[in-house]
């Protein structure tokens, strides 16, 4: 398949492609913006004490961990409707995917608050910080620069998976590559492109990743306990 | 050097990429047993050769793959012989014609084809298929929405309403409707095109090529095609059986 | 102003505080010693909250601890405390650490608080450290952060935990210094150390514990010069025999 | 309907443990495999050689940063243009192994790193070689930040092994899409799929979720 | 045995060793004085590694620190570290903390490491304490037991950042009695503390650090009746009037 690679025609698909990277990376981007809000509740919910919080939210986090999301874009899809509730496809799509990922996002979340000393926590509370304040200005920023490569592990996962949304009639990268797959019988030509494509959102997202290392930098050298 | 056909002689099989896209073509049957009439027409054809078959069984992502990459002799698929389709692989002669068609759910306010037609209404097809192509042509103000994932996900899609009206092959509409109750949905009698299907393998291989129309002729001739196409394309006789 | 009655607390079958019955006047100044792993950080820990008790009462500023009307958040920003293990927020500089709760507890504009935390931080002898991240300083450095950071809430009850151990003796009398004029100004101090110098400078009072028990209490005086029980005379005798 | 339509799955029950068979076997052979070498990969990209290290960073880059599909159609369809022909169970095992492998690879830096610095010293510091150090200082403290994300990528894994139907393999999501042909009620039968899924990830989720807890406790950790 | 000839150091723009030329004799005991931030701990962080050097040579043991040559993981199992930090690891317990070298490093065989371990912890009196987590220690504990895992390998040189800056003074002079048990058997060691009265018993030297270069160096005698610089003059004055 490689001897016949042709770049012509993966020049004349390019419009398509262009089109398709568009709908990903705005799509992606919600649904992480998504993911990142449902995983931070949960996160809360699930570091509370009591258990009229944990508990479902573990249940949710478990649940949605332990099934494909094919069958969650399949429920919320077609079930949903079930339910008397039609929703347009890209919002079920941004739905799907921004549920599906908080809950990965809330164990990262989770793990990563967890890792910051106890110390730093009394720090907080002994100088006055409500609990939202500690948060705020000494759990978080430092949860976060632990945080950063498992989320952004979690995000590209996401940006693969939104491929998954032309199940149901999005139209996004990968959807490109397949029609150039299928209409001119040159898979290689397809994927290998939709690969590249991808391939310039991670290191994007890497990128990103830096900056915001960068943002809640702080010196690694020696510690201070 | 030796053909295609010398090999498959000397291994003793022949190998075949389908795509189990559902009744009546290429299906699982109730016992979980491959069958569907490409599927006959496939053994037939190894049986004709005096060698095993071996299917493989790949999602549509890999059907094509497989053959350019040698890992298929050939491609066995209710696929159109497209011109572009032609600069890549070897298509044999038709062996029937099909077409797409249109079609609602039974109790659905679109009655015709005319009907659809309407701006907005929202037109399900499968992504890539030629239907997806004369649902834009037939229905230029429609919303087309193209999912991946085979023929029963279009009429789950028109059965639970996400869209309208459905755009697929006559035959695949027919044969897959059957798996709910009767009279689910409408099938408009008219065609939007008239569409071969043919089977595919290499250019590089031109001797099985050669055969595989030979073969096509053959069972043209005998009869032994269109009893194939009565059972399972033509009628649902085949559905007490599988 | 700090009130313990009968106060107990166990860590699983270890009896860490045992019937700790202590009252502090406004304006006084305690200084806790006794040997290591005697229970004195964890008594000024549970002060504002930091451990709970299991028996006994212990109240604060008029409000009791572990009453449900007591506004916890709201106390301890009258309790300043200065950790043993310093604790520093390690992603803030030295002057982000004193001015953190000031800006965001306190609510004081933030050109003001930055004033102050540079003025606090000249006053420990860091004016060339402000933008400083803790793990750029070094230990007796840090421990000086953490002492400004506690100043700077201005709050009417201070708790130290060994404020000095990191530092040289030429820096350890700069911070009681400090310390001195803060207790001066009439502010409520508890102060776990053994700088008797400090002690006897300072304190109203000396309270001696061991194995999670007050053993003596009493001016600084009297302590040191005429110890009641052998376990402080003990201990008075090792300090002065090194 | 619903009856009818359950009494025709049953007749598929021999398929569909079969594809379930498929998915574990795939993806145990290949967690096992892919976290051996993931941890391999960790500890020598945070190794003192620049060469290696950057060489493992662009690996796993590229291969976190594009599709799984992609991959495993270069591992089957056009390695055989370079003389390398692989059944497909062997390539789907080869492929799922690498993706773990990446991921894993990943987390388990990130998890090194957030050892604190005066641990390693510490250890430096007793002379523990560099093996030594990750064994019995650096990686016990590091699991703490390793495990839920590990777990996570885990369950991750054995939902991306379905990929592996574009080459051919029969698992649990492509019998879901073959029954889904005959019993065409997919809300119905990819719940079925949903909960074949469930019955492999959720044991490994709580596993997770007890060894988290015993480590915690070693660490006296405390709510916020 | 340790050799510093013409050593520079920077940390960025700041000079924390400026020019240190110091040899320490085998046997011999140093002390190591100076005010905060001076650079004492960097200055022994150096010597076994943990901090590198720009210009200058560092030579420990016979061994040119730097040098490709030179075995860092083996030169380190001889020279024992107490940082100033502690740095138990906080997965392990007391006891693991301290036999963790001794049997990987050492080879010892479990039981006797542990037996061993079991001693030395009863010896800085935390007989109590050996399955504790250090979470569960008190401040003064966990230094205790680092000071532990330090003698646990029996290294020819030692090194001490502030070995008693957490302990009460009775705990300070038993820690200091070990410490002066083991120079006494003839141990190389350098030890950063402001206990002067260790430094007087012990001690064949004592350097005085200041804005990273060494100031002053003499016996203890020499420097505490009779100090050289006005630097050292107003520390030591500092010391003894608080
Ligand atoms: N979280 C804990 N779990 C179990 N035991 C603990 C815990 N925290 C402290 N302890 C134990 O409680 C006792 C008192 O500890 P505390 O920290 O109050 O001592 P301290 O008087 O401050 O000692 P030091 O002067 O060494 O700091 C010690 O024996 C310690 O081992
Ligand atoms: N990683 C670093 N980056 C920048 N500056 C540093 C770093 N580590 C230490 N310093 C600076 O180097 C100087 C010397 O530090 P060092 O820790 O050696 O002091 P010290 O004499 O041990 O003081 P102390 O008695 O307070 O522990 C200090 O001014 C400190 O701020
Ligand atoms: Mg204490
Ligand atoms: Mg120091």
């Amino acid at each position: 398949m490689l001897e016949n690679f042709s770049f012509r025609t993966i020049v004349e698909y390019l419009p398509l492609f262009g089109q398709g990277l568009v709908t990903t990376v705005w799509l992606s981007a919600l649904s992480f913006a998504g993911a990142l809000a449902v995983g931070i509740v949960l996160a809360a919910m699930n570091l509370q004490r009591g258990r009229l919080f944990r508990v479902p939210a573990k249940a949710y986090i478990d649940a949605v961990r332990a099934t494909p999301l094919l069958a969650q874009l399949y429920f919320l899809y077609f079930g949903l409707p079930r339910l008397g509730f039609v929703l347009p496809e890209l919002v079920v799509g941004i739905l799907a995917l921004s549920l599906n990922s908080g809950a990965y996002v809330a164990e990262i979340i989770r793990a990563g608050i967890l890792s910051i000393p106890r110390g730093q926590v009394e720090a907080g509370v002994a100088s006055g910080m409500t609990y939202v304040q500690r948060m705020r200005f000494v759990i978080l920023p430092q949860a976060f620069k632990v945080t950063i490569p498992p989320l952004l592990g979690q995000a590209i996962v996401l940006v693969k998976d939104s491929a998954l949304l032309s199940l149901i009639s999005v139209s996004e990268l990968t959807r490109a590559g397949q029609l150039l797959a299928s209409d001119r019988f040159m898979p290689a030509e397809g994927f290998i492109t939709i690969a590249a494509f991808y391939l310039l959102l991670y290191y994007g997202l890497k990128g990103l990743a830096a900056l915001s290392g960068r943002w809640f930098g702080l010196q690694p050298a020696r510690s201070s306990t | 050097s030796a053909g295609t056909l010398d090999d498959i002689t000397k291994r003793g099989e022949l190998r075949v990429a389908v795509q189990t896209q559902g009744p009546p073509f290429s299906l699982v049957g109730a016992n979980g047993e491959r069958t569907g009439s490409s599927v006959e027409l496939a053994e037939l054809m190894a049986k004709e050769m005096g060698v095993k078959i071996t299917f493989l069984d790949f999602d549509w992502d890999g059907l094509i793959p497989a053959l350019l990459s040698g890992k298929a002799d050939l491609l066995v698929a209710d696929m159109t012989p497209t011109l572009a389709r032609g600069m890549k692989v070897a298509f044999t002669k038709p062996y029937m014609y099909t077409g797409s068609t249109v079609f609602t759910k039974a109790d659905s306010k679109f009655k015709t084809t005319e009907d659809c037609k309407a701006k907005g209404t929202k037109i399900a097809v499968l992504l890539g298929a030629t239907g997806e192509k004369e649902a834009k042509t037939a229905f230029p103000d429609a919303d087309i929405k193209s999912y991946k994932g085979g023929g029963p996900l279009l009429l789950d899609a028109i059965n639970n309403g996400q869209a309208d009206c459905g755009v697929n092959d006559v035959s695949a509409v027919k044969g897959q409707s059957t798996a709910y109750p009767a009279g689910s949905f409408t099938i408009m009698p008219d065609l939007l095109s008239k569409e071969p299907l043919a089977f595919a393998t290499r250019y590089d291989e031109p001797d099985l090529l050669v055969w595989m129309n030979l073969f096509l002729d053959q069972v043209s001739v005998d009869g032994r095609l269109q009893k194939n196409l009565d059972y399972w394309v033509n009628s649902d006789a085949w559905k007490k059986d599988h | 102003m700090i009130e313990f009655r009968g106060v107990n607390k166990w860590f699983g079958a270890l009896n860490v505080l045992r019937d700790i019955t202590l009252s502090v006047e406004p304006r006084e100044v305690v200084v806790v010693c006794g040997p290591s792993g005697s229970g004195k950080s964890t008594l000024i820990r549970c002060i504002n909250g930091l451990e709970t008790i299991k028996d006994g009462d212990l109240v604060v500023d008029g409000q009791r601890l572990g009453d449900p009307a007591t506004n916890m958040t709201r106390l301890r920003t009258e309790i300043g405390f200065v950790f043993q293990s310093f604790n520093l927020y390690p992603h803030k500089t030295a002057l982000e650490n004193v001015t953190l709760a000031p800006i965001h507890v306190r609510k004081i504009p933030r050109t003001e608080a930055e004033q102050a935390g540079r003025e606090l931080l000249a006053k420990v002898g860091l004016a060339d450290k402000v933008d400083a991240y803790p793990a750029q300083l070094s230990g007796g450095q840090q421990q000086r952060v953490a002492i400004a950071r506690c100043l700077g809430m201005r709050p009417k009850i201070m708790l130290f935990d060994e404020p000095t151990s990191a530092l040289d003796p030429e820096m350890i009398s700069e911070v009681l210094d400090v310390m001195v004029a803060v207790a001066e100004e009439g502010m409520t101090m508890m102060v776990v150390t053994h700088e008797m110098g400090f002690a006897r400078k300072v304190a109203q009072r000396v309270v001696f514990m061991d194995a999670g028990a007050i053993v003596e209490s009493g001016t600084p005086d009297e302590f040191f010069s005429d110890p009641k029980t052998d376990r402080s005379r003990a201990f008075l005798s090792r300090i002065l025999r090194h | 309907m619903i009856w009818q339509q359950l009494q025709s799955l049953a007749g598929s029950y021999p398929l569909a443990l079969r594809g379930l068979g498929m998915t574990v076997v795939l993806s145990l052979i290949s967690l096992v495999l892919g976290t051996l070498l993931g941890f391999g990969l960790g500890i020598l990209r945070t190794g003192g050689n620049r060469l290696i290290s950057a060489a493992i960073g662009a690996w796993v880059d590229l291969i976190r940063g594009t599709p799984f599909l992609v991959q495993i159609f270069l591992i089957f369809f056009i390695l055989p243009e370079f003389g390398i022909e692989l059944d497909a169970f062997t390539a789907g095992i080869i492929a799922l192994t690498n993706l773990a492998a990446c991921f894993i690879c990943e987390i388990v830096v990130a998890g090194i790193r957030s050892v604190p610095t005066g641990q390693v010293e510490a250890a430096l510091a007793s002379g523990l070689s560099r093996w030594q150090r990750m064994r019995q200082v650096v990686l016990p403290q590091a699991m703490r930040i390793v495990l839920p994300p590990l777990v996570g990528q885990y369950v991750l894994l054995i939902k991306d092994s379905s990929v592996v139907s574009a080459i051919g393999l029969t698992d649990l999501t492509r019998v879901g899409w073959l029954v889904v042909q005959r019993v065409p009620n997919g809300l119905l039968v990819f719940f079925l799929v949903g909960v074949g899924y469930f019955i492999v990830c959720y044991p490994l989720i709580m596993l997770a979720r007890r060894l988290e807890r015993r480590m915690g406790a070693a660490h006296g950790e405390v709510q916020l």
